[in-house]
């Protein structure tokens, strides 16, 4: 009896794990919650390698073990899922971060079996940098993971929410300082640890940690610093360490919980895609647990509405570098590689 | 009885072989017993048994009248039985004192007292006259000193049954004479040693009884005094054996290997090893190298066969000079070497018979064609040997050469080498470690080579040997090429004094 | 000044971790048992003390509930180190192949069992770091030295200058460390006079399994808020530094602190000007501990010797 | 000793035996941790685990995609190995390979149908360079090559991070640029007959590159030299022998296997990238497993590169009874530890010959 009972909703992972702290988390959180209150079957599959082939073969198996709905967490799936669409028409795609395109970007094409969901992590990252600066902060930091377009989003996001805040705070022009970089992978290292712990040690007040399990070894530098604060990502952070200030938010999990609910209420929404912004309360800053020291929830009521209300443009470009963003407020040190 | 210690009817077997077949051995008190048996006749598996660190199949040991279960060297140790193997066990980089005390630390605390140890070893040295250096490392000191700190390992641990498992193979003439002196001493005290030797004189210099072991079996046991050399040879091997050489008188041709003013400086002391030595060797001639263990000889082989570089001087074979020229290319242009040390230079122990015969002729077009070795040629050619020199092996050809016994490794070392046609045949302490059928072999070939024209260079610390053997004495010391004689010329007493630095030939 | 503080409390949390584990590799390789399987065993230390840590705060916390993870970490090293033991030495396994089965069974070990214990089902163990001591006690007020070595640190940290005095005298100064050293040089020589090698030796592989276990502990403790089956390869590192610190319990603590230090600089280059100024790149920096280590190794190496008897299982017949 | 009749040689096939003694070791340890984490489908996920990757053409195609770098990684720590040297370097070799192919595969388009020859020539060039810097290190200065593979594998790793990012770097993912597909490894047919799967012409190279390293240490004087070396550097510098010349040639070989293990699969046509991120390549050490099972014979690594990947698909399948795929690596390191035990198998084998033997003088 070889796969004959199945698993009528499928994750695969990208090179993550399910407990990643990203968005295979998020989204595996979601699948899960809906999984668990319409008492669905589930499982999650491992690619046995970080190519599209192996991401392909991980679809074929989650089909044959009987996948109704697949969730594809991250834009590695672009290119396998363009391919997946056409090969499995009766099957559902859910795809986190990404749309389908060619390899070569020359093509990008969504079948009505795919729902796309993009998530505007620029704005969650504007709030953060903004809400920073409005709180007083003037020495800031990035630290970002591998620098895949959402982390760019992110950071790139945060910087120009600083900026904009120095300028409303009249503040004179390179007055906010921004330590930036990628660590380059997803890990809690020593590297990081220290790396957090010498800007910390320089002055920096508080890091906008981006990169999964690397937020765990900034969060420890900015504990053993003391006084120093940590912006958390993608969920609200604020249990992991006494030092998580806030959290830039994308709703991960209930944008795959809304997606399956909409396919098991015939509201299926596929072929377009759902793009999450602060105007759908896709992407926001956690603010139940935060612990600002005088940025309020109605500071932040008022910065969400002009977000949602597109009062600032916010360059949400992954494939520029952060310099390139041209911020006056901002003094940036780019630790490149 | 009034024996100290009887092993009964041991038995003990290796995979394939009976090493020990209800072999017998009484040992009275106070008594200096030599063992004797070709190589591979048991002697060192029956002393195995006896300290403990073999189990046999059967038989049974009986310890001052008390049978006796010896589960291991500790409790060897413990009854009183110590044993210098054949191959020292001590740790190289430890102090003469660390090996002393291995096993047996005095500790206060936990701690190591060494204070207490160091003078009960300097006691013992001064009372039996084994002079050490307690803090020496083993590596940095002599053969002989290192067979002194076993013998004090023994005597620190107030063993009263001491085996020693040929202790003189290693010895210069002097070395010998006193542990030919200690061992009475000590037996004299009422200790009881166990002496394994190939040299029959040294039995009859010290033992009292001996008993003989051939092929894994109990032969007998005699009274030293009551039997011949002669005798016992012939005990040992079941025939008669002739260890004088039929050497005639040959005139020596033209010189093959030249030495001029060598200088060899050691890397690490910068001492200079070999100290402008300057010799030749000639067409049809046999020098031996004679001298203490440690006087530059190996420094100088080293050189001349270019495994380490000579700092100053020309070594010319057959007239070229080949000072600079890889070892390869000696090799290849006359010189045939039988190194001193089989396993570490000799042989490929995990390559068989067959590879380690043509290990130095394996680039020869006889035996490859555009990189490919040619087997079957390979093949032929080391059947050839084997039957040519006798090499005894389980799986001929193909058995690995790291099981075979240490003659026949010796064999298989000589075959290659001489089978070469070298026109220099360098042979280092070529049968040490064998048994007297063996050296009889292996100093017929040498001669023989010589007979055929061959010049031949022999480095040896055994002086019966290089007496044997040589057409004319190099002795070596401190560097230096301190005399150069003819055997006839000369007396083992005054080679004796060239090799302990006593005396020096007035000029060259 | 203070850069230099920091520059050396820095050091501390890559130089500790890699002493104690290397130190760990010191006793099994002077016994005669090359232990590759360093990273493994700070795998399962790092998750046994860990989860053990998950599961007492709620009850425990601060130095206590640290000192009870050391010993679950001591003792799980232990008992997974014993696997190699067994291996090398009384089925005289080759050590590289068990050492590498050991080091790839740990991780996966690990992520399947946390798996099944954990309600949630996921491999990442958290824990709240509530070990940090801020300043300690009379010490921590001593004019430099005080801001240097006691302040904003962990127990680890002494446990690790602990470890190392001991490490030396037991090596050095005793009956068992002599033993050791024999067993690791010359296995016959020690068996001839009755010291038993087999024991020897599994007591070399368990001070290692217990000092990587430590390691494991120490290492996620210092520089994260969660484990994840996974040690960055210290295990290695640490490989490197016993061999870079020639099996000499001074030079491997010569050698960690070297490799500390060069790591801390790579690590933290962006937050001192002089070094941030200076026109080299980030990855330039990230390869100097590596770099320099080499560089180092050409200059040290020429002479530099292992234990002779390290890696060769020891028969009690052969000769 | 008359022979009149034998057994088969048991002492020489006591290495494939002992291996196999292994496997089956490991299987039935996989059942017991099956057994443990769900029992209701033990018997399920065994079955995948045997006969997943058996079920399509596709399957046995993956098996040997997935085989081709690590049985190339493999041979490389096991042609070292034969030099008595560790290559725990292979990770930093088999990289450097495939930036090498991919810096080719993605620059140089004119090539035409050379170009993915020139690609894997450049990888195996790559590789071999990359060993070299250990190579020289150990033969000249004495550093010992183990601290020094591990040193040059993180190296390498940031040094490929930086290469990409400077030469062939796609920004919006991270990664290396795709290479051109006249850069990928012809497949030979194989797409027809393992229909969706992702071998190629790489796995015919991996084996005959097997086969050619088998008959170089086995049949030529250069692997007489070399073998000679590892296993006595003493006696093959007596006999002549440059062995100082010969560890860096054998490891220049060893780092051409690897970086070649990198060329196949980056050049695989299966969509593989080099991500910029600070992790070791993996495949380097897969290889020392692989090399460790195949007792460091050639031919013995071919088969256990084919073996491991034979389970590493059908653990996937795996995953289809619920069972999370480190299972497989927990089966796979229970099949190395006790691959160590060969000794052990092998003095039981020659026991039983010789009382065989024994029994019939
Ligand atoms: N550990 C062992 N395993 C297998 N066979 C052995 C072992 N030790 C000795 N033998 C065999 O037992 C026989 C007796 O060997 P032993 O070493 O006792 O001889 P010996 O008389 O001391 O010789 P020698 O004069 O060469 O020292 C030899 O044939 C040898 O091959
Ligand atoms: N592990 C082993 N397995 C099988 N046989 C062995 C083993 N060790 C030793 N032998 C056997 O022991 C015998 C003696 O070996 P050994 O090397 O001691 O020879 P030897 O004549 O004493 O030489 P040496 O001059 O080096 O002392 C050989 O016949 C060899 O076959
Ligand atoms: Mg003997
Ligand atoms: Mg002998």
């Amino acid at each position: 009896g070889l796969g004959k009972s199945g698993y009528e909703l499928a994750l695969v992972t990208d090179l993550g794990t399910i407990d990643d702290k990203s968005f295979n988390q998020g989204s595996w959180e979601g699948l899960k919650k809906y999984a668990d209150e319409h008492k669905k079957t589930y499982q999650y599959y491992q690619p046995g390698e970080g190519t599209n082939a192996a991401y392909l073969e991980a679809i074929d198996l989650a089909v044959k073990g009987g996948a109704k709905v697949i969730v594809t967490p991250g834009f590695l799936f672009e290119v396998p899922i363009y391919e997946a669409q056409k090969k499995y028409p009766e099957v559902m795609f859910v795809l986190v971060d990404g749309e389908p395109h060619t390899e070569d970007y020359a093509t990008y094409h969504t079948e009505k079996n795919v729902q796309p969901i993009l998530y505007a992590e620029e704005e969650a990252g504007f709030m953060a940098g903004y809400a920073a600066v409005k709180d007083g902060f003037t020495k800031l930091g990035f630290q970002g993971g591998m620098a895949v377009p959402a982390v760019i989003r992110y950071g790139h996001g945060f910087a120009q929410g600083a900026d904009v805040a120095a300028k409303e705070m009249g503040l004179a022009e390179g007055s906010i300082s921004l330590m930036y970089n990628y660590s380059g992978d997803f890990a809690a290292s020593p590297e990081s640890q220290a790396r957090a712990a010498g800007w910390y040690k320089a002055g920096t007040e508080v890091i906008f940690a981006c990169g999964g399990a690397v937020g765990n070894s900034v969060m420890a530098a900015a504990e053993a610093a003391g006084g120093k604060f940590v912006i958390g990502v993608d969920v609200d952070q604020y249990a992991e360490s006494e030092t998580v200030i806030s959290s830039a938010m994308k709703m991960l999990g209930n944008s795959v919980y809304q997606a399956l609910e909409a396919y098991y209420n015939k509201k299926w929404e596929g072929g377009t895609t759902w793009v999450l912004n602060a105007t759908n309360d896709g992407v926001g800053l956690a603010m139940d647990n935060a612990k600002w020291r005088t940025f309020s929830a109605e500071d932040y009521n008022t910065l969400l509405k002009a977000v949602q209300d597109k009062a600032f443009t916010i360059n949400n470009k992954s494939d520029i570098g952060v310099t390139d963003l041209g911020l006056t407020y901002v003094n940036i040190t780019e630790v490149t590689d | 009885m009034d024996y100290i210690i009887e092993m009964r009817n041991i038995v003990k077997e290796f995979p394939g072989i009976r090493a020990n077949d209800d072999i017998t051995l009484q040992i009275k008190k106070g008594e200096i017993h030599a063992l004797l048996g070709e190589n591979g006749a048991g002697k060192s598996t029956l002393m195995s048994v006896l300290f403990g660190m073999y189990k046999p199949e059967s038989g049974s040991i009986v310890l001052r009248g008390e049978p006796v279960q010896i589960s291991g060297p500790k409790m060897a140790n413990s009854l009183g039985i110590g044993m210098v193997h054949q191959h020292f066990k001590l740790v190289h980089n430890f102090t003469v004192l660390q090996n002393i005390i291995l096993g047996v630390e005095t500790t206060k605390n936990g701690f190591l007292k060494m204070d207490e140890a160091r003078k009960k070893v300097m006691d013992l040295s001064e009372q039996y006259g084994l002079k050490v250096d307690p803090d020496a490392l083993i590596s940095d000191i002599s053969v002989g000193m290192q067979q002194r700190v076993e013998i004090l390992k023994m005597l620190y641990r107030d063993n009263d049954i001491l085996i020693f498992d040929e202790p003189t193979a290693v010895l210069t003439p002097q070395e010998i004479d006193e542990l030919m002196e200690i061992m009475k001493g000590l037996a004299a005290e009422g200790k009881s040693i166990i002496f394994i030797t190939h040299k029959l004189e040294e039995i009859k210099r010290v033992a009292n009884r001996c008993t003989v072991l051939r092929l894994g079996k109990y032969v007998g046991t005699v009274n030293v005094s009551d039997i011949t050399v002669e005798e016992m040879s012939e005990m040992m091997v079941g025939r008669k054996v002739i260890l004088d050489i039929e050497k005639e008188y040959k005139e020596p041709g033209k010189p093959v290997l030249e030495v001029e003013n060598l200088t060899v400086i050691d890397n690490r002391s910068k001492k200079d090893k070999v100290k402008n030595a300057s010799f030749k060797v000639n067409e049809g001639e046999i020098i031996c190298i004679a001298g203490v263990d440690g006087n530059g000889q190996s420094e100088l082989i080293y050189a001349i066969t270019g495994l380490i570089h000579a700092d100053s001087g020309v070594i010319k074979i057959l007239g070229e000079d080949v000072t600079k020229k890889s070892i390869r290319y000696r090799n290849t242009h006359g010189l045939s070497h039988i190194p001193e040390d089989r396993h570490k230079w000799g042989l490929v122990l995990d390559y068989n018979l067959a590879e380690n015969l043509i290990l130095m002729e394996y680039f020869e077009d006889k035996y490859q064609k555009c990189g490919f070795l040619k087997e079957p040629e390979i093949i032929k050619y080391a059947e050839k040997l084997i039957a040519q020199y006798d090499i005894r092996s389980s799986e001929g050809t193909k058995t690995k050469v790291r099981s075979m016994s240490g003659g026949n490794q010796q064999k298989a070392i000589a075959a290659r080498e001489l089978s070469r046609n070298p026109d220099i045949l360098i042979a280092v302490q070529p049968t040490r470690g064998l048994d007297v059928g063996a050296i009889e072999y292996m100093h017929k070939e040498i001669v023989k080579a010589r007979d055929n024209g061959k010049a031949v260079l022999v480095v040896s610390f055994d002086l019966s040997e290089v007496m044997r053997l040589a057409d004319r004495i190099l002795v070596m010391y401190e560097g230096e090429i301190v005399a150069d004689v003819k055997p006839s010329e000369i007396t083992d007493k005054e080679l004796g004094l060239y090799m302990a630095g006593a005396k020096r030939r007035e000029a060259i | 000044m203070s850069t230099i503080f920091f520059l050396i409390q820095q050091t501390m949390f890559f130089t500790i971790p890699l002493m104690v584990v290397a130190l760990g590799g010191m006793f099994s390789e002077r016994s005669g048992v090359i232990n590759i399987a360093l990273e493994g065993i700070m795998i399962m230390g790092g998750f046994f003390s860990i989860l053990f840590i998950n599961v007492m705060q709620g009850t425990l916390s601060g130095q206590l509930l640290l000192i009870l993870a050391i010993i679950v970490a001591t003792i799980s090293g232990a008992a997974f180190s014993m696997l190699h033991a067994y291996a090398a030495i009384n089925m005289k396994a080759d050590q590289t192949i068990s050492g590498t089965a050991l080091n790839m069974l740990a991780p996966a070990l690990s992520i399947f069992m946390a798996r099944m214990i954990q309600p949630s089902g996921v491999q990442q163990i958290q824990f709240t770091n509530t070990f940090r001591i801020e300043k300690v006690p009379v010490f921590g007020d001593i004019p430099v030295i005080g801001e240097m070595f006691f302040q904003n640190t962990y127990i680890t940290t002494y446990l690790g200058v602990a470890i190392l005095i001991i490490s030396a005298i037991v090596l050095f100064k005793t009956k068992f460390g002599l033993r050791l050293r024999a067993c690791g040089e010359h296995p016959q020589a020690a068996d001839a006079v009755g010291v038993s090698v087999y024991k020897m030796r599994y007591s070399g592989v368990a001070i290692s399994g217990m000092l990587a276990g430590i390691g494991g502990l120490i290492f996620v403790v210092t520089t994260s808020t969660n484990f994840n089956a996974n040690v960055a390869g210290y295990g290695f590192l640490a490989l490197a530094v016993l061999i870079f610190g020639q099996w000499n319990p001074y030079r491997i603590a010569g050698a960690a602190l070297f490799f500390g230090f060069m790591k801390t600089i790579s690590a933290t280059y962006s937050s001192i000007p002089l070094l941030y100024n200076l026109p080299i790149t980030g990855y330039f920096y990230k390869m100097i501990p590596y770099i320099a280590t080499l560089i180092v190794l050409v200059f040290s190496s020429k002479k530099s010797q292992s234990p002779k008897a390290a890696g060769i299982p020891y028969d009690q017949g052969a000769r | 000793m008359k022979k009149k009749f034998s057994l088969p040689d048991f002492t020489n096939a006591a290495g494939p035996i002992s291996s196999i003694v292994a496997i089956l070791v490991g299987l039935l340890s996989g059942i017991i941790i099956l057994l443990i984490s769900n029992p209701a489908r033990a018997l399920d996920g065994f079955l995948w685990i045997i006969a997943g990757s058996l079920m399509s053409p596709k399957d046995i195609g993956n098996v040997l995609y997935y085989a081709t770098p690590i049985i190339m990684t493999g041979l490389s720590v096991a042609f070292a190995f034969r030099t008595s040297l560790f290559n725990i370097g292979a990770s930093g070799q088999f990289i450097m390979g495939a930036y090498g192919a991919v810096l080719v595969g993605v620059k140089l388009q004119s090539l035409g149908s050379f170009h993915w020859i020139v690609a894997l020539l450049t990888s195996i060039v790559f590789g071999a360079l990359w060993a070299l810097i250990p190579g020289i290190l150990k033969a000249y200065f004495n550093v010992n090559e183990v601290i020094s593979f591990i040193m040059t594998n993180y190296i390498g790793m940031y040094l490929v991070n930086s290469m990409v990012r400077s030469t062939v770097y796609h920004k919006l993912t991270n990664r290396s640029l795709p290479v051109a597909e006249s850069a990928n490894i012809p497949k030979i047919g194989f797409d027809k007959i393992f229909p969706g799967s992702s071998v190629n012409g790489g796995i015919v190279i991996a084996i005959l590159i097997s086969i050619l390293i088998y008959i170089l240490l086995n049949k030529t004087t250069f692997g007489f030299e070399l073998k000679a070396c590892g296993f006595n550097n003493d006696a093959s510098r007596y006999a002549g022998i440059n062995a100082k010349k010969n560890i860096v040639i054998s490891l220049l070989i060893a780092g051409a296997l690897a970086g070649m293990g990198g060329g196949l699969l980056y050049l695989a046509g299966s969509g593989k990238y080099i991500y910029v991120e600070d992790i070791i390549a993996p495949e380097g050490f897969t290889g020392i497993s692989v090399a460790l099972l195949g007792m460091s014979h050639p031919i013995g690594t071919l088969f256990a590169g084919l073996f491991v990947a034979y389970i590493t698909v059908g653990g996937s399948y795996m995953q289809l009874s619920g069972f999370v795929p480190e299972i497989i690596d927990i089966i796979t390191a229970i099949i190395i530890y006790f691959a160590a035990f060969s000794l052990i198998i092998r003095n039981v084998l020659y026991k039983l010959k010789t009382r065989n033997a024994g029994d019939k003088s």
